[in-house]
């Protein structure tokens, strides 16, 4: 995007982006701007978060519906954490056995390959690899409670 | 009684399988892939599972994930609902050896009833008619010459390993039957790498009627009389309705024993459906069984006023059908409409998308299925079915006038629907004067 | 038939009425005050006339300015609904003087059921019995306890000029009976200028049970059986339900026959319902006759099959029913609840505003009956009427099962309604078994 | 309005807010602007109140609803028109008779007493005062027409 957008470019990101805020600010549901062959339209509170020129990428709606009772603004911090989620339906094990050391406890440092935990479905022990490195922030799940799938199990900072 | 079920479906059989269940006292547990996370039908279970990605190959139709959401969920059984899992023989027995009710016939009873040619067995020990064919497959020319002449042309050669339509050719005489065969057996070939043929009598202008059945664990077996499907578009059927409007009385009685029958030398139990073709002389023939609650069965219900789902969970649970045949006395005629997401001028491609609003038809006669509501996005990986509208009354043409009605009042704003063609469909002469077979709408549509 | 009618009504039954004539293929015209201007079901109508302000009494209640709609909305007939001017004889009267018709019996028909003295004479006529009573006015406390001696005690004391349960007294023995006259003459002075009392039998807990009525213009009269109303709330019926669900068969036959009569004797045709209140000993008296169609005609509709409205029109234009009262079999259980805009929290006041949401319910068994849909404003000068919930099942378990699961299915936002209210009715067990009487409600909140 | 934003530049940000800030002092729930090919339209909460010209006066959303094939934006010369609105339902007749002169036609000026039409309700010949002073400005219904309980009849310039 050039320096200085014209006034009439309605595509000026930062320009949205304060429309945005400004309809968070006053939790406006919807806003629609047209000029022209030109439109904004911004929805919130459900679903679409649309506007009408293949211009910036805005994130998928269908995240927001996901998980509606969702996080507050995510701090900086937050916004780089990488979420293990279980890849299937069943309980969550965060050990091999009753007394076995956990796979993982928060502040380890773990890579791809290494086994986080167990996901049991149907008698099957599931060993679930992390499938990225960092440093273990967070165990999102109880010992033995069931799980869903695409459920967050485990929380991971990259930069840590 | 189950105390908690699963519902191993999604949309509006999901809906339906959740509203007996809450008249019921049955906890119910829902799965959903990706794609359906948030619909609204889910906040009406006492809870939703996720069970995997939009793709129903890795969500719906996975085993291993349904299964084990019934095993977090905590469930007693599990209702299949239609398509995906309903009539899989290995889902319903990995349920048995899980120690988990499934809302079904059997495993061996479905597999009796399922494959092709054991049903034509069982309809044959049961002495119930199939459409005259060859025992099997045909080896050679001459010896299709040989079986069409004993059936009587015109036949139809059809693909064993088929479907869809591929391999499929009508011949009228032994000069068509020569060159049909080789068109055949090479398109066969082609598509399902089997050459494979058979040959059945060709059935012109056919009628669909179907009669439902529903059985207990004790043996009882009773029918609701019949629902006619000839209102179909390729093959998918768009307006089903009860009674059969052209049937003679002496004929829907014979078609109803003769599924009581068959499902009785099946051991069949739960809700199912014993599909006949009827040619122009009111010869039926059996087609095929659907071991599962159909998309139609509204208007079954509608005509003897027994709730269907509600019986299958209940004979599921073991407990006793409480009816007598004598009693099940159709009244009045229903008409079900099946309202899809599809775009009538663009050759009925599916339309999936947000629903900006709904408006729901009501009043007397009118009954109203559907997981749509305001706000509802239409996903595009299932199929297209966003409700059906079923109406009720004392004639069939006050069945039309009343469906008509509530056609114009029904509002879907922001997808295409399969409301114009329905209306087109009830507007016509034809369906008016009850002549319709599975060809109308084709040529209603041509010309 | 009629080719175009004028509906001076609103709201829910305007909406009924309008359905009924799409599927009979008779245009409308809908009347609206400025308060209803732009309601949704209007629509639904051919043509919509404003013929006043928001108080009724200026626009639906004024004879003169329906007249002149229906003039410039150059109609055969007008269906009054019900409220309003529906048992309006004079409006009737003025109706048949400019040459339009009127969907209801004759002027001299509804004045002979709608006069308490002569609808008393009538059923006295026809044999059907009445609560005992004084033959008019009581001139003394001497005459009084003369009157309630022969009559039996308890005895109610009614004002002769009143209503709403003004001067109004039981009295159970002689020396209450004194007091009792004393208080009700001075009341009924106070508040009508007319210290006029008679005297009735009181009956204590009644249930409230009416006997649906169907004839046409050639002599014929069908009963469509009962509905039990007896679950009010300060004499505003809240369910009604069909059939009666502790009336013995013997009873319900007798109250039936007694209706037809009664209609007969009156030379009444149209729709209209004969009500009756039912002791403990399950003998019955005859009440008063409501001269139009009602609130709760659904729950008939439901059990018989027979679409009421339908049929009220055709009557009017001169059809014969095509009926047979042999052929009407109530089948099933039907209950409606009446969901109103009031608040159950601040003791049911009307809670008038803007739906932000509605979601009806759905399903086997569910008919919702309403003009409202998301955004819809409920006006504050009408009565609170929404909506209205009839469920349809095998048996009345199977229906309040279905009333519950529909109950909890309806999402009203934006205004508070008597659901709640429903709910705790349903969940009781008296009204699980059945021992409801017209006290029941006040009693359940009172406990 | 300042400098820096063009005047049809209705996607000023500062604009917006404004808006914001009035629908918010208002409790509106939804704000449409359109000029020309321009339109601004602002949902908050929910609900539905529309209006058509950046002005002052908010007309009740009824009288949106009351007319959807409403006029556009008005003139300011419209905006101090009077209109004469039937009292009942009938059928209006400009003039007492077949062969009668009109009560008013265009151009006449008018006192609140003068008959300016009848409208015949149930063979009833109601003559109707004007109720207002000015000039006639258009007479917006047909002669013979049938009218409804608030209809505009006849359209008055009371500064003429």
């Amino acid at each position: 995007m050039c320096a200085a957008p014209t006034p009439g470019d309605i595509f000026d990101v930062k320009k949205v982006r304060r429309l945005i805020e400004l309809m968070k600010e006053h939790d406006l549901s919807e806003l629609d701007l047209k000029q022209a062959d030109n439109r904004v339209r911004i929805r919130r509170g459900g679903e679409v978060v649309a506007y009408s020129a293949p211009a910036v990428s805005m994130p998928r709606p269908a995240a927001a519906t996901a998980e509606p009772a969702a996080a507050p603004a995510p701090s900086a911090a937050d916004a780089r954490m990488l979420v293990i989620k279980s890849p299937m339906v069943g309980t969550f094990y965060k050990a091999s056995g009753p007394d076995s050391a956990p796979f993982v406890k928060v502040g380890d440092r773990i890579g791809p390959e290494k086994t986080v935990c167990i996901v049991e479905a149907m008698k099957v022990f599931n060993e679930i690899p992390a499938g990225v490195s960092g440093q273990v922030v967070a165990i999102l799940v109880e010992n033995g409670a069931p799980v869903e799938f695409g459920q967050p199990l485990i929380k991971v900072d990259p930069e840590a | 009684m189950f105390k908690r079920i699963l519902i191993a479906n999604r949309g509006e059989i999901a809906l339906r399988v959740i509203r007996a269940c809450r008249e019921l006292g049955v906890e119910t547990v829902a799965i959903f892939s990706e794609a359906d996370r948030g619909a609204p039908y889910l906040e009406l279970a006492d809870e939703a599972i996720c069970v995997g990605p939009a793709k129903a190959a890795d969500s719906y139709l996975r085993i291993d994930r349904v299964i084990s959401a019934a095993e977090i969920g905590n469930v007693q059984a599990i209702h299949p609902g239609y398509g995906f899992l309903s009539e899989n023989s290995h889902f319903a027995e990995v349920c048995r050896s899980c120690d988990i009710g499934f809302i079904g016939p059997t495993p061996e009873a479905m597999e009796r009833v399922g494959d092709k040619n054991s049903a034509r067995a069982l309809a044959r020990e049961a002495g119930v008619p199939t459409v005259p064919g060859s025992q099997g497959i045909i080896g050679s020319e001459q010896e299709a010459v040989k079986v069409a002449r004993e059936i009587g042309f015109p036949v139809l050669l059809k693909a064993t390993a088929g479907g869809g339509g591929k391999g499929m050719r009508v011949a009228a005489n032994d000069l068509a039957l020569a060159s049909a065969w080789q068109q055949a057996s090479a398109e066969a070939q082609a598509a399902f790498g089997n050459p494979g043929i058979y040959i059945e009598k060709y059935i012109e202008r056919p009628r669909h009627v179907e009669i439902q059945i529903l059985g207990d664990q004790h043996g009882n077996v009773f029918h609701l009389w019949e629902r006619d499907c000839s209102t179909q578009r390729r093959h998918q059927k768009l307006i089903e309705e009860s009674p059969s409007p052209r049937l003679p009385q002496a004929i829907r009685q014979k078609m109803a024993d003769a599924a009581v029958r068959l499902a009785k030398t099946a051991n069949y139990f739960s809700a199912g459906t014993v599909e006949f073709i009827v040619d122009q002389q009111d010869n039926f023939y059996f087609i095929e069984v659907n071991a599962r609650i159909q998309v139609e069965h509204p208007v079954s219900e509608m005509v003897t006023g027994i709730d269907l789902l509600k019986a299958q969970i209940r004979v599921a649970a073991g407990e006793k059908l409480d009816l007598k045949q004598e009693d099940i006395k159709p009244r009045g005629h229903a008409i079900e409409c099946r309202i899809n997401a599809e775009d009538p001028a663009h050759n009925f491609r599916p339309n999936p998308g947000r629903i900006d609003r709904i408006i729901a038809p009501g009043g007397f006669g009118v009954r109203w299925d559907s997981h749509a509501t305001t706000g509802y996005v239409v996903p595009p990986h299932y199929d297209s079915l966003v409700g059906k509208l079923i109406v009720h009354q004392a004639t069939r043409k006050d069945a039309i006038d009343t469906m008509i009605r509530a056609l114009k009042e029904l509002r879907i704003e922001g997808i295409k629907t399969t409301v114009p063609l329905h209306l087109e469909v009830l507007a016509n002469t034809a369906f008016h004067e009850a002549q319709v077979d599975t060809t109308f709408v084709e040529r209603m549509l041509a010309g």
